[in-house]
């Protein structure tokens, strides 16, 4: 037993105490409580509570990495687990009765911890009051410690069914929106699964039992589907590979019909951060320019399709009056003057700062997203570009029989602008160009001496970024059909950049995952608006700690990165060997 | 390879399960739900009706949708006429609410009317807070799926013009043509003033009611000498307010939000030249908030925004019983003005879904279309923030009461306007 | 009589430092010329500013009736200069087929339109390009082409070295400037480097200038050798000429050396 | 097999610097606007010479508050090489903890009766919690992340930038609060016969002092010395002895420091605080330690300054000579417009050295 009262223990448990009251004090565990993920068992907020001390004791029982002078200590995890989540227990518990003495003796503790509300007290208590909440969550600490603990008693495939099981539950309370909304488009009753947003108590244990049982048989078969799939002689492994790119073209025709307007709608959103994620990617992926300012070439792509189609906007009022009797001034015939403004306009902002190193690139790429930002917002615009009343009633794209506007119509148009610049994504990168780009990204003054022209490489990168990106503001347009100039804000920029760099820098698929990652899942999670940009930045940190490569990293990026150790090592020795 | 067999048989049995708790179907349905172009909202026995909210709870504008949404759950709660937390019931049904954000945004808007839409049981919904989230985007998407949208601060003239007007939107919000032109009466009329400048912060909101009272102000007689905008999130005004003291005019107008209107307060007291220039906001910073960022800065300028005082039975009300619930139970003084619109909002709703809901046995099936129409007949009813009056075009302010008060102290909101004016829209 | 690489009066001064001090330096068709001095005596700065990384301040400098004064190293390289690096440069996440491929760039016109429609031109472009990138690896025998897929960064040292020297060869150059290209090399390498060089001169028709520190490599392939000190040409002439020249063993022995000998 | 023959007139036309052309005219465009625009302001003569003045003070003191957010900036960046975006939030966490000490004092009447006292334990307050925040940022967001390629840290960085501003909503809450005022700070100080606020008197002094310690701080002590060697080269710093960690944590701990101390700074001038405070300025900070060369701290403090005189004066200056409605509201115009300009002629900002093509 003294073993596990190491002084690591006991920081793993604190730093588990702190990380529970963190989720208090911010007043995640008392807003999350509004959404059961069992109906009337246990509340979001709870089971936070449960996580947070499980994880202390799961974490701190981790078999620890050998570091030199330091012999290991070698306790059974179980009794690591049970001092950690309790040392997290008392210091949540001690917290909680201190803030409930702060209360008591009349200091307005609310005026400066603005979420220590009554409700976020009782949530923490387990509604058993001050002394008898301080004590549940000792007891829970222990407990849930110590079995977090002797999991790693378990064999691997046991502990990781388990593990899988109780995230299975988790995940399956939190698709309620979109599960729910799936069997309503199908007409099939959800009250068996699903009752007012949580998991109803039948819907939970039939959720564990396919779980485990999935989870259990696929680990149980795995061995087995490894031999198969390496006996596959080569064409039939690429015929597979060809069916699983139909089929999972196919499966995304289909998927609006399957969930729902407002999936759909979602997935709309999704599609546009992919296509500027392609776009972008062109630039930061393949030339490697730091680029913070794309935002610029979205509003262009939006704001151009607004003046030239919509009724409203003042070139289609008086100078257009006899293309407008024509239908000239409609979104198909709009939309390749509107990508060659953005490239003429990409050319002009890029032509004179490429040259720029990395961070001063940035900053000035920054500087003209502000700078357009502020032009289309303006007053001294505003008689041609509507300035803070934005432009509004864009049509949707014709024909009108179609209404593209319709979530699920939408869907298609950006599905297939998608499909366009993926096209051109991957074309570009492996020819020639592509060559070029990435022997400048790796060593520029290399590549110059063989022969690519920097400049001009650059520019065509820069070029094309702008035309898909503008291709994702005729989207837009096309989409919402009124314009306003606090869509195209800093934040439009750093979202399509994490979404490129999690996803994996210069990788098509990289591009789609990240944004389903990034843009899809916040909405999910539209209750809890206001943690949204919370959870947001904490897993930006920390899929960037856990895969800097990004989720699906292209392999030549893959490479880069190791090719770059390697590097580095041999030529440690190729100085030694010149020098000795 | 027994123990998978076994596993496999109990999948077999969770599937069966699933296919089995399928098979449950509802009774018939009332005649006028045929009849209604939108059909009717179902609400089965012991369940909610549900309201839903589209307000802005993200972002820097977050406490102005956070403090509307409050308004609305303090109306629920008071429907079983005390403020207990516990929500009212209309016919055996307590109401609900799903709460979603518009982002102030175009694309916030529709996203969240959106995620409304896709929720059958959704009755009507009390949104937007901004403007930009309501024009041509929710209006429509609501309106096209029959449910109706009622705002307790969109004050942007285009959401009610006849061409622009959906047939399912109303607002409980006065209409910026009546708040700019009073305001304006009022410089011209009761200060005496001849000269005036303008300062907005590009938001629909601020630039439309700053446009309104350029144009009243300069056809009453008076001049405007400078009409310029800032940032919103930047905080170093003084260049703008040099701008305007080059030429000092007798009023500045700045009808924006919170957050710029404390500081643009504050630095204009510092600005050499504005010395004798009476500075002039709107219900943006009719709030303690407000007077809490500007300070004693902000003692002698004057607020426009509804004139709670002049209906004696509810002012009693609101300053009391819903003041004190309000503090209870969101902690602390309201942080923008549009709490007691939202709660007006939702009263409105309350009755007109008693006038037209159905009955039958536990269930009861409210028609969508009716439900719009009531609230389109909503005459007479006395609210917190006036009389509500709808006009066939959404207007229920079309006769409201627009109120100028005068901040003595920062340490609470003025009770009465020192100005008050009954407009109506023609 | 016109010389292929002709350079008059070319200096270049970094701050205090006159790098390179009103040099005059030239290579004919065909011929091997090898450049020596003492670190720091300015070799590298004339390949840099021979290949355009930076304009010289003064002097002119012509290649084959061309004026490259101004123009940039991607000019100068399509005029038909290729370089190698004193520390090998390649593009390490790429392989070793692709390395050589962006080597011919210069010598190719494929632009978006060919890349994305992979029309008939575009297609035999590439096919031209890999052939000619295999050529130009294949000239190494087999050190280098069984091993087209792996990446640059694993291959041994040597082999980089091939590779590097392979890369300009697939710029299809006319003359190929090596930057210490025996740098780290065993005896038995160096043996195999000048009969390389040779090849590369009777084969291909390249025409050669190399800064080289070893002695046998200078002597085992130069026609001509000039020699560098504090930016300044101090000798030309034959191999044997320079090496019994006065200044160049000053230069390398420094003076007290040389009084101790005499 | 010797190249094909080039044609030379291919070669021409690439000789044809189409880049310089499209960089010459846009500066000549930027330089125009610029000259046109302000003759025609002074010719209108609406501004008096005392208006230009109090612009220029303006400017002076918004600037001093981005040169000492910048300096922070600069100095992360001359470490690790890295945008540390979240740098804003590490200002602002310090400003808005300060402000519950303040109002305790506020209230308790201390404030005003010493005041000195009251604004030594606030600017205390406020250092010790950026200089927490900010050794925190760096032990749990980018230790870790040392030797990944560079655009991982900067997503971090935003990442973190996020977490930070909704951590803080989450705890202090979302509305914007004043702080109390401190009379001692009210009213102005005649300085050779011009009237100026005590605030931004306050501001510019402290920014020069802190600068000038920073400066010495950097070019004299052993830590200034080991932060520029880590700087130069980590390992061979490592192999002098240095321990690179724990002068990372000192870069970090100053510059928090720093940030805290321009926080309170800030809310002297501007005196309110609200959990988005951080994120503006932050950006324009980074730009000022662009604009003065990034890595330098004679550059940040230079570029802040002359970032904030240009926003103050730039708009009415450039625009209202020639009829532009709202010229104020194009002030992130005029600044990063300015900003492109010198970056195109000083690639490496005023004191930063531009990368040298080295072969």
């Amino acid at each position: 037993m003294r073993a596990a009262l190491s002084r690591d223990n006991v920081r793993a448990g604190l730093i588990g105490g702190v990380t529970v009251l963190y989720l208090a004090l911010v007043g995640m565990i008392e807003r999350f409580q509004d959404r059961d993920v069992i109906t009337d068992v246990i509340g979001l907020g709870t089971l936070l509570i449960l996580i947070g001390l499980a994880g202390t004791g799961y974490m701190a029982s981790r078999p620890p990495k050998p570091r030199p002078g330091r012999k290991p200590v070698t306790a059974n995890p179980a009794l690591i687990g049970l001092v950690a989540g309790t040392t997290a227990g008392v210091l949540a518990g001690a917290v909680i009765l201190i803030l409930e003495l702060l209360i008591s003796a009349g200091v307005d503790v609310r005026s400066v911890l603005a979420s220590v509300t009554p409700g976020m007290l009782s949530t923490m208590e387990f509604g058993l009051g001050p002394v008898g909440g301080a004590l549940i969550l000792v007891g829970l600490g222990a407990a849930l410690g110590a079995g977090a603990g002797a999991l790693r008693l378990l064999s691997d495939q046991l502990r990781d069914t388990v593990t899988f099981t109780l995230t299975a539950v988790l995940l399956m309370s939190l698709m309620e929106p979109i599960l729910s909304a799936v069997l309503d488009g199908l007409s099939l009753p959800d009250r068996w699964l699903y009752e007012g947003g949580g998991l109803t108590v039948l819907g939970a244990v039939l959720t564990v039992v396919a779980a485990g049982a999935g989870r259990w048989f696929w680990k149980e078969r795995e061995p087995q589907r490894k031999e198969a799939v390496a006996l596959l002689p080569a064409d039939r492994r690429t015929l597979y590979r060809k069916l699983a790119v139909f089929a999972a073209v196919a499966f995304l025709v289909v998927l609006p019909w399957l969930v729902g307007s407002f999936i759909s709608d979602v997935l709309g959103t999704v599609g546009l951060y992919v296509l500027l994620g392609l776009g972008l990617n062109i630039v930061v992926g393949y030339a490697g320019l730091l680029d913070l300012g794309y935002v610029a070439f979205f509003a262009v792509g939006a704001y151009a399709t607004g003046v030239l189609t919509s009724p409203a906007s003042y070139l289609v009022r008086e100078e257009g009056q006899l293309f407008a009797e024509k239908g000239l001034t409609n979104f198909w015939v709009a939309l390749p003057f509107v990508v060659l403004i953005a490239v003429i306009i990409g050319i002009l902002i890029g032509a004179p700062v490429l040259r720029l190193r990395g961070d001063y690139l940035a900053i000035v790429t920054l500087g003209f997203g502000e700078i357009i930002r502020t032009l289309v917002l303006s007053d001294w615009l505003a008689p041609y570009l509507g300035g803070a009343q934005g432009l509004l009633n864009v049509p949707p794209p014709p024909p009108e029989a179609l209404d593209l506007r319709a979530p699920q119509n939408v869907y298609y148009l950006i599905l297939v602008f998608c499909g366009i610049a993926a096209f051109v994504a991957w074309r570009l990168s492996d020819s020639r160009i592509g060559r070029a780009w990435a022997a400048m990204r790796e060593d520029e003054s290399v590549a110059e001496a063989m022969g690519v022209s920097i400049i001009r490489y650059k520019l065509l990168a820069f070029a094309m970024g702008a035309g898909v990106g503008s291709l994702g503001g005729v989207f837009f347009a096309a989409k919402i059909g009124s314009i306003f100039p606090n869509s195209f804000g800093l934040l439009v920029s750093i979202n399509v950049l994490s979404v490129i760099i999690l996803g994996g820098l210069g990788s098509i698929p990289g591009v789609i995952v990240g944004s389903a990652v990034l843009v899809g899942l916040p909405e999910l999670l539209r209750e809890f608006a206001e943690f949204r940009l919370l959870i947001y930045g904490a897993i930006l940190v920390a899929i960037m700690i856990l895969r800097p490569e990004g989720l699906v990293p292209n392999k030549r990026r893959q490479r880069e990165l190791h090719a770059r150790d390697a590097e580095a090592e041999l030529s440690v020795i190729v100085t030694d060997e010149a020098t000795s | 390879m027994r123990t998978s067999k076994l596993w496999r048989i109990t999948l077999l049995l969770a599937v069966l399960a699933l296919i089995a708790g399928a098979c449950t179907d509802s009774g018939g349905v009332p005649a006028e739900c045929e009849s209604d172009a939108f059909g009717c909202v179902e609400v089965g026995a012991g369940d909610p009706i549900e309201v839903g909210t589209l307000l802005v709870i993200t972002g820097p504008n977050a406490f102005l949708g956070q403090d509307s949404q409050n308004g609305v759950v303090l109306a629920a709660d008071y429907l079983d006429g005390t403020f207990d937390q516990v929500n009212g019931e209309i016919d055996g049904h307590v109401i609900s609410f799903n709460h979603q954000d518009d982002g102030c945004s175009a694309d916030g808007g529709q996203s969240g009317a959106q995620s409304l839409v896709s929720d059958t049981a959704i009755v009507a919904v009390i949104g937007t807070s901004c403007s930009s989230a309501a024009l041509g985007v929710a209006d429509k998407i609501l309106s096209d799926r029959g449910i109706a949208l009622i705002s307790p601060s969109n004050t942007g003239p285009a959401l009610t013009e006849p061409s622009q007007h959906q047939p399912f939107y109303l607002r409980t919000a006065h209409n910026d043509k009546l708040q700019g032109a009073a305001v304006a009466n009022f410089a011209y009329n009761e200060l005496g003033a001849r000269t005036a400048a303008t300062i907005h912060d590009g938001s629909p909101y601020a630039d439309g009611l700053q446009q309104v009272f350029a144009d009243r102000f300069v056809e009453l007689g008076g001049e405007i000498t400078v009409q310029d905008a800032i940032q919103v999130g930047d905080t170093d005004f003084t260049s703008v307010l040099t701008t305007v003291a080059a030429n000092p005019p007798d009023v500045l107008y700045y009808p924006i939000f919170v957050a710029e209107g404390g500081l643009i307060t504050q630095q204009a007291r510092q600005t050499a030249g504005l010395e004798n220039t009476t500075l002039i906001g709107s219900d943006g910073m009719l709030t303690q908030g407000f007077l809490d960022a500007a300070g004693e800065a902000s003692i002698g300028m004057y607020l426009s925004g509804p004139d709670l005082s002049a209906f004696s039975g509810d002012a009693a009300f609101y300053a009391g019983a819903f003041k004190t619930a309000y503090a209870a139970q969101f902690g602390g003084e309201p942080g923008a003005a549009f709490h007691a619109h939202s709660y007006d909002a939702a009263n409105m709703l309350f009755k007109a879904i008693e006038k037209v809901g159905i009955v039958d046995g536990d269930a009861l099936y409210i028609p969508r279309t009716a439900l719009k129409d009531a609230l389109f007949e909503t005459q007479g009813l006395v609210g917190i923030t006036g009389t509500l009056n709808c006009n066939a075009d959404g207007d229920c302010q079309s006769t409201a009461t627009i109120g100028v008060y005068q901040v003595e102290t920062p340490d609470s909101l003025p009770a009465a306007p020192v100005y008050s004016e009954v407009a109506t829209l023609e | 009589m016109s010389h292929l690489l002709d350079l008059e009066g070319v200096s270049k001064r970094f701050g205090g430092v006159q790098a390179v001090d009103q040099v005059d330096f030239h290579a004919d068709q065909g011929e091997i010329v090898g450049v020596i001095g003492p670190n720091g005596a300015g070799k590298t700065t004339l390949f840099n500013v021979v290949t355009g990384f930076y304009g010289p301040d003064s002097g002119k400098i012509r290649f084959d009736g061309n004026n490259l004064v101004g123009l940039k190293p991607n000019q100068i390289t399509k005029v038909g200069i290729a370089r190698t690096f004193q520390a090998v440069r390649l593009f390490g996440a790429m392989t070793v087929l692709e390395n050589a491929m962006v080597g011919q760039h210069p010598r190719t016109r494929a632009g978006v339109f060919g890349a994305l429609f992979h029309t008939s031109s575009t297609r035999s472009e590439e096919e031209r390009v890999q052939a000619k990138a295999g050529a130009a690896l294949d000239f190494f025998g087999d050190r280098l082409s069984p091993r087209l897929n792996s990446l640059a960064s694993e291959l041994a040292y040597a082999d980089r070295r091939r590779l590097e020297i392979a890369r300009a060869m697939a710029t299809e150059p006319k003359l190929l400037l090596l930057d210490e290209p025996a740098a780290g090399m065993n005896p038995a390498e160096k043996d195999g480097l000048i009969e390389l060089i040779g090849r590369l001169r009777d084969e291909k028709g390249y025409s050669i200038v190399l800064i080289e520190h070893d002695m046998p490599v200078i002597s085992g392939v130069s026609d001509r050798v000039v020699a560098l000190d504090y930016g300044k040409k101090i000798a030309e002439g034959t191999y044997e000429e320079v090496a019994a020249n006065q200044q160049v063993i000053e230069a390398y022995l420094g003076k007290s050396a040389t009084q101790g000998q005499t | 097999m010797t190249a094909p023959a080039t044609s030379s007139r291919r070669l021409r036309f690439e000789r044809l610097p189409l880049r310089r052309i499209i960089l010459i005219s846009l500066s000549i465009a930027i330089v125009y606007g610029v000259v046109a625009g302000s003759a025609a302001t002074l010719r209108m003569g609406t501004f008096t010479a005392a208006d230009w003045r109090s612009l220029v003070i303006n400017g002076i003191a918004r600037g001093s508050v981005y040169a000492l957010i910048a300096i922070g900036y600069t100095l992360v960046y001359g470490i690790l090489f890295m945008i540390n975006f979240a740098h804003g939030e590490v200002f602002m966490s310090g400003a808005y903890t300060a402000f519950f000490v303040a109002v305790a004092f506020g209230r308790s009447g201390y404030l005003n009766a010493h005041p000195l006292v009251s604004i030594g334990a606030i600017l205390i307050v406020s250092m010790v919690t950026s200089t927490l925040v900010a050794v925190i940022l760096e032990r749990v967001a980018y230790r870790p992340l040392r030797g990944a390629p560079r655009l991982v840290p900067l997503i971090t960085a935003i990442g973190a930038s996020f977490f930070l501003q909704y951590t803080f909503r989450g705890l202090y809450g979302a509305q914007a609060r004043a702080y109390p005022t401190i009379n001692v700070l009210q009213g102005t100080w005649t300085i050779f016969g011009v009237e100026i606020l005590r605030t931004q008197v306050i501001v510019v002094v402290a920014a020069i002092l802190l600068w000038i310690a920073l400066f010495t701080f950097v070019a004299k002590t052993r830590t200034g010395r080991s932060m520029r060697a880590v700087g130069e080269d980590r390992e061979i710093a490592a192999l002098m002895g240095i321990n690179v960690d724990r002068t990372i944590v000192a870069t970090f701990a100053i510059g928090g420091a720093l940030a805290g101390a321009a926080g309170i700074l800030y809310v002297f001038l501007f005196n309110q605080v609200i959990f988005t405070m951080g994120f503006f300025p932050g950006i324009k900070a980074f730009t000022a330690a662009v604009l003065g060369g990034i890595g330098s701290v004679t550059g940040a403090a230079m570029g802040g300054l002359l970032l904030g005189v240009l926003e103050a004066v730039g708009p009415n200056l450039f625009l209202t000579g020639v009829g532009v409605p709202s010229p104020n509201q194009l002030q992130p115009v005029v600044a990063f417009g300015i900003l492109v300009l010198v970056l195109i002629f000083l690639p490496g900002g005023f004191l930063g050295a531009p990368e040298e093509k080295r072969a």
